[in-house]
C-alpha cells in the first residue's frame, strides 16, 4: 500500500494537460462542461486546435477578461467565451451536422462511470426525483470519432467510477477510448482496460483497489 | 407592400391559443425573446407545449412562463440550470410534462419539422433509456432510432437585424435554435435589436430568409435575463 | 364548330396573366421553366411577390439588361437573373426545406398531361431513348401548397394534355389545383374539372372536343 | 499551424482514386469548378461515380470528364442541358450508369450523409416511378418514401473566397450544392477565387465552417464554361 501522507495522484491541471498531449495538431475538438473545460489551457507548443461548441461555434477562443464578457456569446456551459480570427458561428442544426457527422475529431467528456467495454454514464443518476437532463451528450458519444473521458478515479463517496457495468443510465455503450483520470491513463481496448500510464506514487495494485474492472497492464508495471 | 413589422408586443403574440405549440429560441439565456415571452405572459395562452432547449432561471423569461402555469408540456434537453428552481419543483410534484430529446436530435427534430420531413434515423441515444421503446434499424451494421419532425404552431425568437420581409442576421452564439425554429412554426415571431430597410442586409449574409418569418418587432433594449436573475426579479413585476 | 379563321384562344402573355390575376399580394412563387416565367411579367399593380427559385434564392428580380448577366446568377432554368433588394442566397438544402416544408405558397408549372384529379406529368414522356430528367418538379409538387399548371391545351401533334389518366410517368398524383391553358381557365375539384372561364370564342362544345377528361361547368355556359 | 491551401492543381487532386465516389457542385456552370474537374482528367482517375445536379455542357468541364470515359456512374437530377451531347450518347450506349434522383431529395441525401442521418423520408416521388422499389411508410395520413444519405471519398467546390482554415464564401446563385457537399465528402477539394487571411472573413458571415473543407486553392481566374461552349472547345486541349 502507498503511504497516504505523500501527495497521489495528479491535479485537475495535470490532467487536463495529459489530455492535451493526446490530441494531435489540427484536430476539431469538443470540451464538454467542467474539467473537460482545462484542456484548452494545455495545447502543446506548436499545435493548433480548433475548438467547436456546439451552441454554435466554431473556434472558440480563450476565456475574456472579467467585465469583458458578452451574455450572448457562450460556450456549452453557459460561460464567456471569445472567437479566434477564423472562427464561424452557425445554428444548432448545423452544429450538430458537425457532430453527428463524424466531423468533430475528439471529444473530452466527464463521467459518472466508465465501463470495461467503454459504455459511458454521465447524464444521470437514475435517482427518482432528479431532474433528467442530458444536453447534447448523447449526440457527441454517437457522432464524434474519438471519445476521451476525463474525472476523478472515484466518486466524492470513494466508489470506483471505472465498473464492469455501469449502473447509471447510459449516454452511450462502447464509445469511450481513453480514461484520464487523477490516478492513471486507462486505455479501453477490444480486450479489456489497459493502463497506459500511473500518475506519480501510484501503484498498481492502488490502482486495482480504486477500480471496479479488471485493469490490464501493457508491460509489467514497477511496484 | 410586404411588411412583416408590427409595433406592439401584446399584437405580436395576440395569436396564440390555448394549447398552442411554442418553440422558444435561445441557448440560456443567450437569443431567448424574453420581451416575446413576457408578452405571452401577459397574454396569458394556457396549456402550452413548449419546445426549448433549457427551461429558464431564476424568476423571470422561460421560467416565468412556466411558473404562471401557462406550459403543460416541455420539449428539451436540458431542463436544468444554475438557477432554475420553477421547472424543476413543478416536475417533481407532476404539474409539468417534460419529453427529454437529446440536443442534437432535439435541433435535427426541429430541423425536419421545417423541411417537410416527417422522420429520420439517428444514431444517437441507442442503447440508451431515450431510446426505449422507439423504432430501430440497422444501416451498414450500425444501428439507429427513428425519430419525428416536430412542428409548431408559433415560434419566438430573437435577433440583431431584421427587414421587413423577415431576413434575420443573428449575434453570435445567441444563434442557436432561431433559425431552426422560424422554419418549423407556421407563424414566427420575431424580436429584433434593430429592423433595418430592404436591402440593407447583404443577401449573402442573410441567416433566416424573411419566407420563415411572418412578424418581426423592434426592441432595441433587450432585457438582461442574467442581471434580472441576480436582482431575484419575478415577472410579472 | 368556331370558325377556324378568328382568333381563337389567349396568347401565352396572356395566359401567364391570368395566372398572375390569381396569386394573392404577398405570395412566394416558384415559377417553372418555360411559360410559367412569363408569369412574372404581370404581377397587378399593388401587389408584392417574393419569387423563390430552387437554385438558392429568394427574391428573384427581373432579367438584367443585355450583357450585363451574371454567369453565377441564374434561375432554374439556367437563365440570367437579377436578386432584389431584400433577397437572400442560401445553398440547396435550405432551398428545398422552402419546398418540402411547404413553405411557398404558389408553384407554376408547365404539363404534358394532367389527369382529371389533378395528376401531373411533366418530365418524361416514358420514351425508351429519352434521356430521363426530372429536376425539382417532383419535389415542387409534393411540396408547394398550391400547384398551379399553364400549358397550351393540346400538344403539337393536337392532342389533348387534359385527360382522364396520365399515360406519361408521374410527376405527382392529385396534385394540379388549377390549369390555365390557351383556351380556359379549369379548376380541378374533388367531383371533377370545372371550367371557370373560357378564352375569348371559344365555347364548351369545342373545348370538350381538344380535351381528353369530362369537363363540367360551374354555371351553364353560353353557347 | 493549420493550413489548407495548396497551390498546384495536380496535387489538388492528387489522392482521389480508381472507383472513387466524388459530388461536383454546380448547377450548371454556376458554382461548377472547371479549373479541378480539368486537373482530374490530366490525372485520369477512372470508374468514378459522380453525383452532381447536371452532367455538362460542351467538351469541358463535367462533359469532358465523362467524354474521357472515367466516370462510370452519375446520381442527378437533370442530366440533359441545352448543350450536353457527351452523357445522352454514352447513356443511350448503354455506356454510363444514371441514379436519377429529385433534385431535392438529392440535396436533402447529401445533406444527410453530411449529417450522420443515414436515411430519411419525404413525400417526393411517391406515387411515381422513381418511388418504385423503395420502402415506404405513413405519417400523419400522408405516404412518404425512404430516401438514403448519401456519402462521397471526395468533392470538388467552387467558391469565391476562403481562409487557411477552410471557411468559404460563396457568390450568388453559385453556392448551391458547394456547402452540403463539403460536409458529405471525406475530403472536399476548394477553387476558391481569393484566399483571405484568417479572420478576414466575418465569423458571422460564414457559410461553410472551415471543419468541412480539408483543401483550397485559389483560381483567381476560373474559365467561363459558357464561352469555352461557345468557342466549341474540348477538354484536354
Amino acid at each position: 500500500m502507498v503511504n497516504n501522507d505523500i501527495k497521489i495522484g495528479w491535479s485537475r491541471a495535470e490532467m487536463a494537460q495529459k489530455v492535451a498531449l493526446d490530441i494531435p495538431d489540427g484536430s476539431y475538438v469538443n470540451l464538454g462542461i467542467g474539467i473537460p473545460e482545462l484542456v484548452a489551457d494545455f495545447v502543446p507548443e506548436g499545435r493548433e486546435l480548433i475548438y467547436q461548441t456546439e451552441n454554435g461555434l466554431l473556434g472558440m477562443g480563450p476565456v475574456p477578461e472579467e467585465g469583458k464578457g458578452d451574455r450572448e456569446l457562450v460556450n456549452a456551459g453557459k460561460k464567456y467565451i471569445t472567437a479566434i480570427p477564423g472562427a464561424a458561428y452557425f445554428h444548432h442544426a448545423d452544429s450538430f451536422t458537425m457532430i453527428r457527422g463524424g466531423h468533430i475529431d475528439i471529444c473530452v467528456l466527464g463521467a459518472m462511470q466508465v465501463s470495461k467495454d467503454g459504455d459511458l454514464a454521465n447524464w444521470s443518476t437514475g435517482a427518482k426525483n432528479a431532474i433528467p437532463a442530458v444536453g447534447g451528450a448523447m449526440d457527441l458519444v454517437a457522432g464524434v470519432k474519438r471519445i476521451f473521458v476525463i474525472t476523478q478515479h472515484v466518486t466524492k463517496y470513494g466508489d470506483p467510477k471505472i465498473v464492469d457495468e455501469c449502473t447509471f443510465p447510459l449516454t452511450g455503450k462502447q464509445v469511450v477510448e481513453c480514461i484520464y483520470t487523477n490516478l492513471a491513463i486507462i486505455d479501453v481496448k477490444k480486450d479489456g482496460l489497459f493502463v497506459r500510464e500511473m500518475a506519480p506514487n501510484v501503484s498498481f495494485e492502488y490502482l486495482m483497489v480504486k477500480t471496479g474492472a479488471k485493469l490490464n497492464q501493457y508491460i509489467k508495471a514497477k511496484v | 407592400m410586404i411588411n412583416k413589422q408590427i409595433n406592439s408586443l401584446s399584437e405580436a403574440v395576440a395569436d396564440i391559443f390555448d394549447g398552442a405549440t411554442i418553440m422558444i429560441g435561445g441557448f440560456g439565456e443567450a437569443g431567448s425573446p424574453i420581451e416575446l415571452i413576457h408578452s405571452l405572459i401577459d397574454h396569458g395562452a394556457k396549456s402550452l407545449t413548449i419546445v426549448s432547449n433549457n427551461t429558464g432561471s431564476g424568476h423571470v423569461g422561460l421560467a416565468a412562463l412556466i411558473e404562471n402555469r401557462q406550459v403543460a408540456k416541455t420539449i428539451c434537453s436540458f431542463p436544468r440550470t444554475a438557477n432554475s428552481k420553477v421547472f424543476p419543483e413543478l416536475y417533481n410534484a407532476g404539474k409539468i410534462e417534460l419529453e427529454l430529446v437529446p440536443q442534437g436530435t432535439l435541433a435535427e427534430r426541429i430541423r425536419a419539422g421545417g423541411a417537410g420531413i416527417p422522420a429520420f434515423y439517428t444514431s444517437a441515444s441507442v442503447n440508451t433509456p431515450l431510446a426505449e421503446g422507439k423504432e430501430s434499424q440497422i444501416f451498414n451494421g450500425q444501428e439507429y432510432v427513428l425519430e419525428y419532425g416536430i412542428k409548431a404552431d408559433f415560434a419566438l425568437v430573437k435577433a440583431e437585424k431584421a427587414d421587413r420581409y423577415g431576413n434575420l442576421l443573428y449575434h453570435a452564439t445567441a444563434r442557436n435554435f432561431g433559425p431552426i425554429m422560424c422554419t418549423a412554426s407556421k407563424i414566427a415571431i420575431v424580436q429584433a435589436k434593430k429592423i433595418v430597410g430592404a436591402g440593407q442586409i447583404d443577401p449573402e449574409t442573410v441567416v433566416t430568409p424573411g419566407i420563415f418569418v411572418q412578424k418581426v418587432i423592434e426592441i432595441r433594449n433587450p432585457a438582461d435575463e442574467s442581471k434580472l436573475v441576480e436582482e431575484e426579479l419575478s415577472y410579472p413585476w
